[in-house]
Formats: C-alpha cells, structure tokens, sequence
C-alpha cells in the first residue's frame, strides 16, 4: 500500500483536451504504481453528425462523478483516479471522456477503469444534442443501458 | 424569486434554460404556473426533479420558496 | 465497421520509451475510433531492487506476441493493437510494457487490453533477473500464474 | 557447427550465452556433449527445447544438423 492518500482527480471540461497532457502527470503523480489503466473515449463519427453537444447539471453531476470515484476506491485497490469529462459542444474525433486509474497490481487499475465507464453514465447525467444536416436534435434515452451495469451486481 | 433550470428538451419546450417563478410552489402550483406546453411535458414520469441541487424521491413532496433553486431533469440521453 | 485493414503494431524495445508517444500516434492513425483502452505497466520498487534485466529468445517472443494479436483480434471487434514489451535492463518506474486497443465500442476495447495483459506472459517468455544489494539474482518460476487466464476458458 | 543459445540461468550454468557444438546431435548426445553441470541442470523436466526457434514437443524427437540452432529454455520466471 502507499502512504500517502489516494490521489483524485476529477473535472468536467468545457473544452477541447488532449489526454496525453492529462495521463502523463497523472502517471507521474502517482510514484511507485505498478500499472495504469486508462480509457479515452471520443465522439464517434456517426453517419452525418456534424457536431454533439452535452449538457449537464452540475449540482448533480460533479457530485455524482465524486460518488462514483469514492466507489471505485473503496471497491479496488487504488493509488489515483482520474476521471474526465467533457461538456459542451464537441465534433466527432474530439475526446469525451478520460478516466485512468493507477495502481500496485493491474487487475484493480484494469477494474476499476471497467467498473466507472460502466457507471459515469448513470452517475452523471449528461443531455445529448446531435447536430444533422444543420439542425439539432436531442438524443432519446435508451431503455437499455443496464447489462453493463449488471455485470458489477455480484456480491464482491 | 424561485429559479427552474430546464434540461434537455425541456429547455427547448419553454424556450429558454431557465425561468424565474413567484414563490411559494409545491408540485401543483409549478406546474400551473408554467407554460402549458412544459406543464404538458412534466407528465413523463421519467422525468426527476431536484431542490437546490438534490433530486428528490416524490415530487408530491415539493415545497420551494423565495431564493430556491427548481431542475426538472428529462430522461438521459442513450449511449 | 472500419474499411480498412486492422493496424497492428507489436515491438519489443532494448530502451526506454515513453508510452505517451506510442499511445498518441496510435490513436491518431485509428481515426473513427469509439474508444481507445491503454495499460501501462512499470517496473516496481520492490523492496531493494535496483535493477531488472529480461531476456528474451527472439525467435519465439516476437511470433508469440503475434499470434495473441491475432487471437485478441479474433476475439473481440477491434480497430488497432499495440503491444509493446520492453527487454533488457530497466529500472524501478521504467515503463515495461503497453498495450493498447482501439475499437468502436468501448467493451472491445477494455477486454482486448485485459486479455492481452493476461496472456502476454503465456504468449511470450521473459526470464528476469533482480539486482539486489549489488547482485544479480533470476526470479524463479511461479507454480500459479493460472488464475487470470481461466478467466478466459469459457465458451465464447 | 550447431549453435546451443542457453537462457536465463542455464546460461549462468554455462557461463555463456550460446555454445557451439559438433552435429549432428540428439538428446542424448546434446546431452553428453555439454559440460556436466549443464547437462544435469536440463534433467529439470520443466525446461523446453525449441529447434531452429520452434519448440518441439518431445525432446527424444531431437535430431539436429550443422547449421541448426537449438535453444535451451528453463521455466519463465513469475509474475
């Protein structure tokens, strides 16, 4: 175990971000890891999406995304968590989403990357328009966004 | 004052994100003092409400007064 | 789907990289990407290690490599593989491995990068000396490495 | 020549990364070739033998001819 107290690191972002300027200090921090996990997401280029735009409302969502990360320590064994957002408006290419975690042993970095892209979404709620052609749409929910959830119901 | 934050689409049904109201509301008194199109929309029962920032379980418990802050939160957009 | 041949790039390196410029040329080639997993993993500071070399026999540690790439990109839907292993003599918090998956969808992604991570040693043989108090002494051979790839026994 | 690449600690039994050797040679002659040291080190039954870089199954199988290179693989170190 490290000494020192976990390192957490969680935003949301309005612009653009380059993960790398993210990861390498983030790796950097946390001396002594034996591995780090991370997933970068970004806005696919879906047929004739010209741009996505998400809205958030940050009383729920920063807090949400803190739950979250207090759930993935107290779930593995963790030396830091980063976990990224992006709001705002954004174009296919773009990255959306950055979490990496860092830890002795690379199941528990591998875990819990796995575990909190699975649950960003229903920890943090975010509203998603597509622009087409011109115009913008909002994106209906999804009745099922759950087997990914599933998956972490087991008793630990 | 009581402020409504409008997410999502709600936001494009009252035409604006957010919508200063006359206190005190409880659930019915919102919904008869906004625009009918939006009262309309609020009959989704997917749709969350949160107080000053905390969603709350039953929207028959709604009480807001001077200086509170309303969000009527659509469902999420999928995946 | 992608039109375009999966991109595979797989090296063992005699020197220290950086994977920061492995991972960023990586995603950039794979544009259309949904979702780019990486595990990174380092060279602890067990207690009084100095120094780790690997060795390795060529003839068989490259085609190893090779064929768990194949298997990952039989497995899962994948855009792009990286996998790159360090030999020779590394230090504590060198970077001795990466491996990094792109792919549409996010799942593919993570468990590429998992199942690589679980069978790269199966895949390609390293034999590894610690320096200790100035002394070069092999780690031996551990009875079990087994319970990660049972993991992945299951029927598909 | 057939050229014997030893690695991990049966090189530091050997005392050398790589051998050469007469051929041609099977086990039991690769066996009484190498110094004695070495040769009782590959009794260890988890070792693997690979020929010309393929690993081969059975070491009773080994036939090999000047030019061939034989590899000598004890057990990979853990985790």
């Amino acid at each position: 175990m490290s000494p020192r107290p976990p390192m957490r690191d969680i935003r949301l972002l309005d612009q653009p971000f380059l993960p790398g300027m993210l990861i390498g200090p983030f790796t950097q921090a946390n001396k002594g890891l034996g591995g780090v996990c991370t997933f970068v997401g970004e806005v696919r280029f879906d047929q004739g999406v010209e741009a996505l735009e998400l809205t958030h409302y940050a009383p729920l969502t920063l807090p949400g995304m803190h739950a979250l990360a207090t759930q993935a320590f107290g779930r593995f064994d963790l030396m830091g968590l980063l976990m990224v957002h992006r709001v705002g408006m954004m174009r296919p290419g773009e990255p959306i989403v950055c979490v990496s975690a860092a830890a002795l042993h690379r199941r528990d970095a591998i875990d819990a990357v796995d575990f909190c892209m699975d649950h960003l979404k229903s920890a943090a709620w975010f509203w998603k328009r597509e622009k087409r052609a011109g115009e913008w749409r909002w994106v209906e929910p999804r009745e099922a966004d759950h087997s990914d959830l599933a998956r972490w119901h087991d008793p630990i | 004052m009581i402020t409504v934050v409008l997410l999502g689409k709600l936001a494009d049904v009252a035409g604006a994100p957010s919508l200063s109201l006359q206190g005190p509301l409880d659930w019915a008194g919102l919904k008869a003092a906004l625009p009918d199109t939006l009262a309309e929309a609020l009959g989704d029962p997917r749709n969350r409400v949160a107080l000053n920032g905390a969603l709350i379980a039953d929207t028959a418990a709604l009480q807001a007064a001077a200086g509170d802050e309303i969000a009527l939160l659509p469902p999420v957009s999928g995946g």
